[in-house]
């Protein structure tokens, strides 16, 4: 199973992660990661602008060679769009796997991927002005890993 | 007519998120069309180019017709 | 935070999962893992013997080491123990860090120690017999990554 | 009386979870007291020892007094 979503407003990762699990009984492991809006220093807000034509497409593109690389049996990727507050998540990715190792894995693989490879431009407000963020040489590092 | 649409900080370089411009519409074409800060920047290897949601391999092959739209990607900072 | 428990009877994920979520706002990062008991061929049932003086014990010493080691903010760490059935979690592991790589990587590395370094036995029911479970080589392979 | 317990599989070989035994017990009186593939499992250096909770890094130094209470631990194989 494959689900992928883009979100325009808040979300709740337990409403999505339950039925997940609840959707996969027996199947071994799940691994989940929830990444939220830090509480940074002065950050205000934070928006992360995509482009329609491309951004979902790609994240199917992302699910669909994650899943065929680590062997899941089932994907789910909900990523925010729009504008953030701090402690707010931006993205949920939850792999179901036979074992661990893959689940854990899949989850590392599609977040790398999801931070330097799809279409997303993020920006930060800080004293009320909006400031875009350039990509971090670490975010590139992170991907070159899978080879 | 070739819609451009300017994603991340190209919007503000080129001051609006879209603009209209006489199709057809090629590289060269393009470049001709923007000036300053946003000409350097499209000109950028990283900054790529979308045609009707499907990335070009070469941007220097653009070759947009009436009705299309020609998407210019920044590189990207998500999650 | 550390919180570390071993538990006799079912457990729900999100209800440790989420409160733990909430507890950490704007912290950048929750991986989680949750493994289940897998229905596999013909298991009926699965037990996980323990041995009260040691188990938590070295629960709360893996837990500590783990948060250390990856600069957590907080982690959580839930066993169970007894007969367990088909789809019903045996574990869940969750990591609070600013970075996703440290959230992953904790979970990665405790889930490792879990399953090869921490006092539990296990064994599984097949057509009505018990029959206990020897460690599997790649555990001991899993846990000679972390040098 | 020293309190010794079988963990795991030993529990199986033992025919019992718990057993009392003549205190002092050092690792021969140990060894001693058990029998057949219960006594080479324990004999086995896979096989660990406790004693209050401590494991022991060397088991042929056990050196367990009245009251103690002395764990046979097979390998783990958990979660």
């Amino acid at each position: 199973m494959r689900d992928v979503r883009l979100l325009a407003e808040p979300f709740v990762p337990g409403e999505y992660v339950g039925p997940f699990t609840n959707a996969h009984p027996g199947l071994g492991g799940v691994c989940t990661f929830v990444g939220e809006v830090r509480s940074d220093d002065d950050v205000e807000a934070l928006e992360l602008l995509h482009y329609a034509p491309m951004t979902l497409a790609g994240m199917e593109q992302l699910a669909d060679q994650t899943i065929e690389r680590f062997g899941l049996m089932s994907l789910l990727i909900v990523h925010r769009t729009g504008v953030m507050l701090p402690g707010e998540p931006i993205v949920l990715v939850s792999a179901a796997a036979r074992h661990r190792r893959g689940a854990i894995d899949a989850v590392d693989f599609a977040m790398d991927h999801l931070k330097s490879d799809s279409w997303f431009w993020k920006r930060e407000k800080r004293g009320g002005v909006w400031n875009w963020i350039e990509p971090r040489g670490e975010d590139y590092a992170d991907i070159s890993r899978w080879g | 007519m070739v819609r451009l649409v300017f994603l991340g900080k190209l919007a503000d370089l080129a001051g609006v998120a879209e603009r209209e411009i006489e199709a057809p519409l090629d590289w060269q074409g393009l470049v001709d069309e923007l000036h300053g800060p946003l000409r350097e920047t499209v000109m950028q290897d990283r900054t790529r180019i979308a045609v009707n949601g499907a990335l070009l391999a070469d941007k220097a092959a653009l070759q947009a017709r009436a009705g299309d739209e020609v998407a210019l990607l920044p590189p990207v900072s998500g999650g």
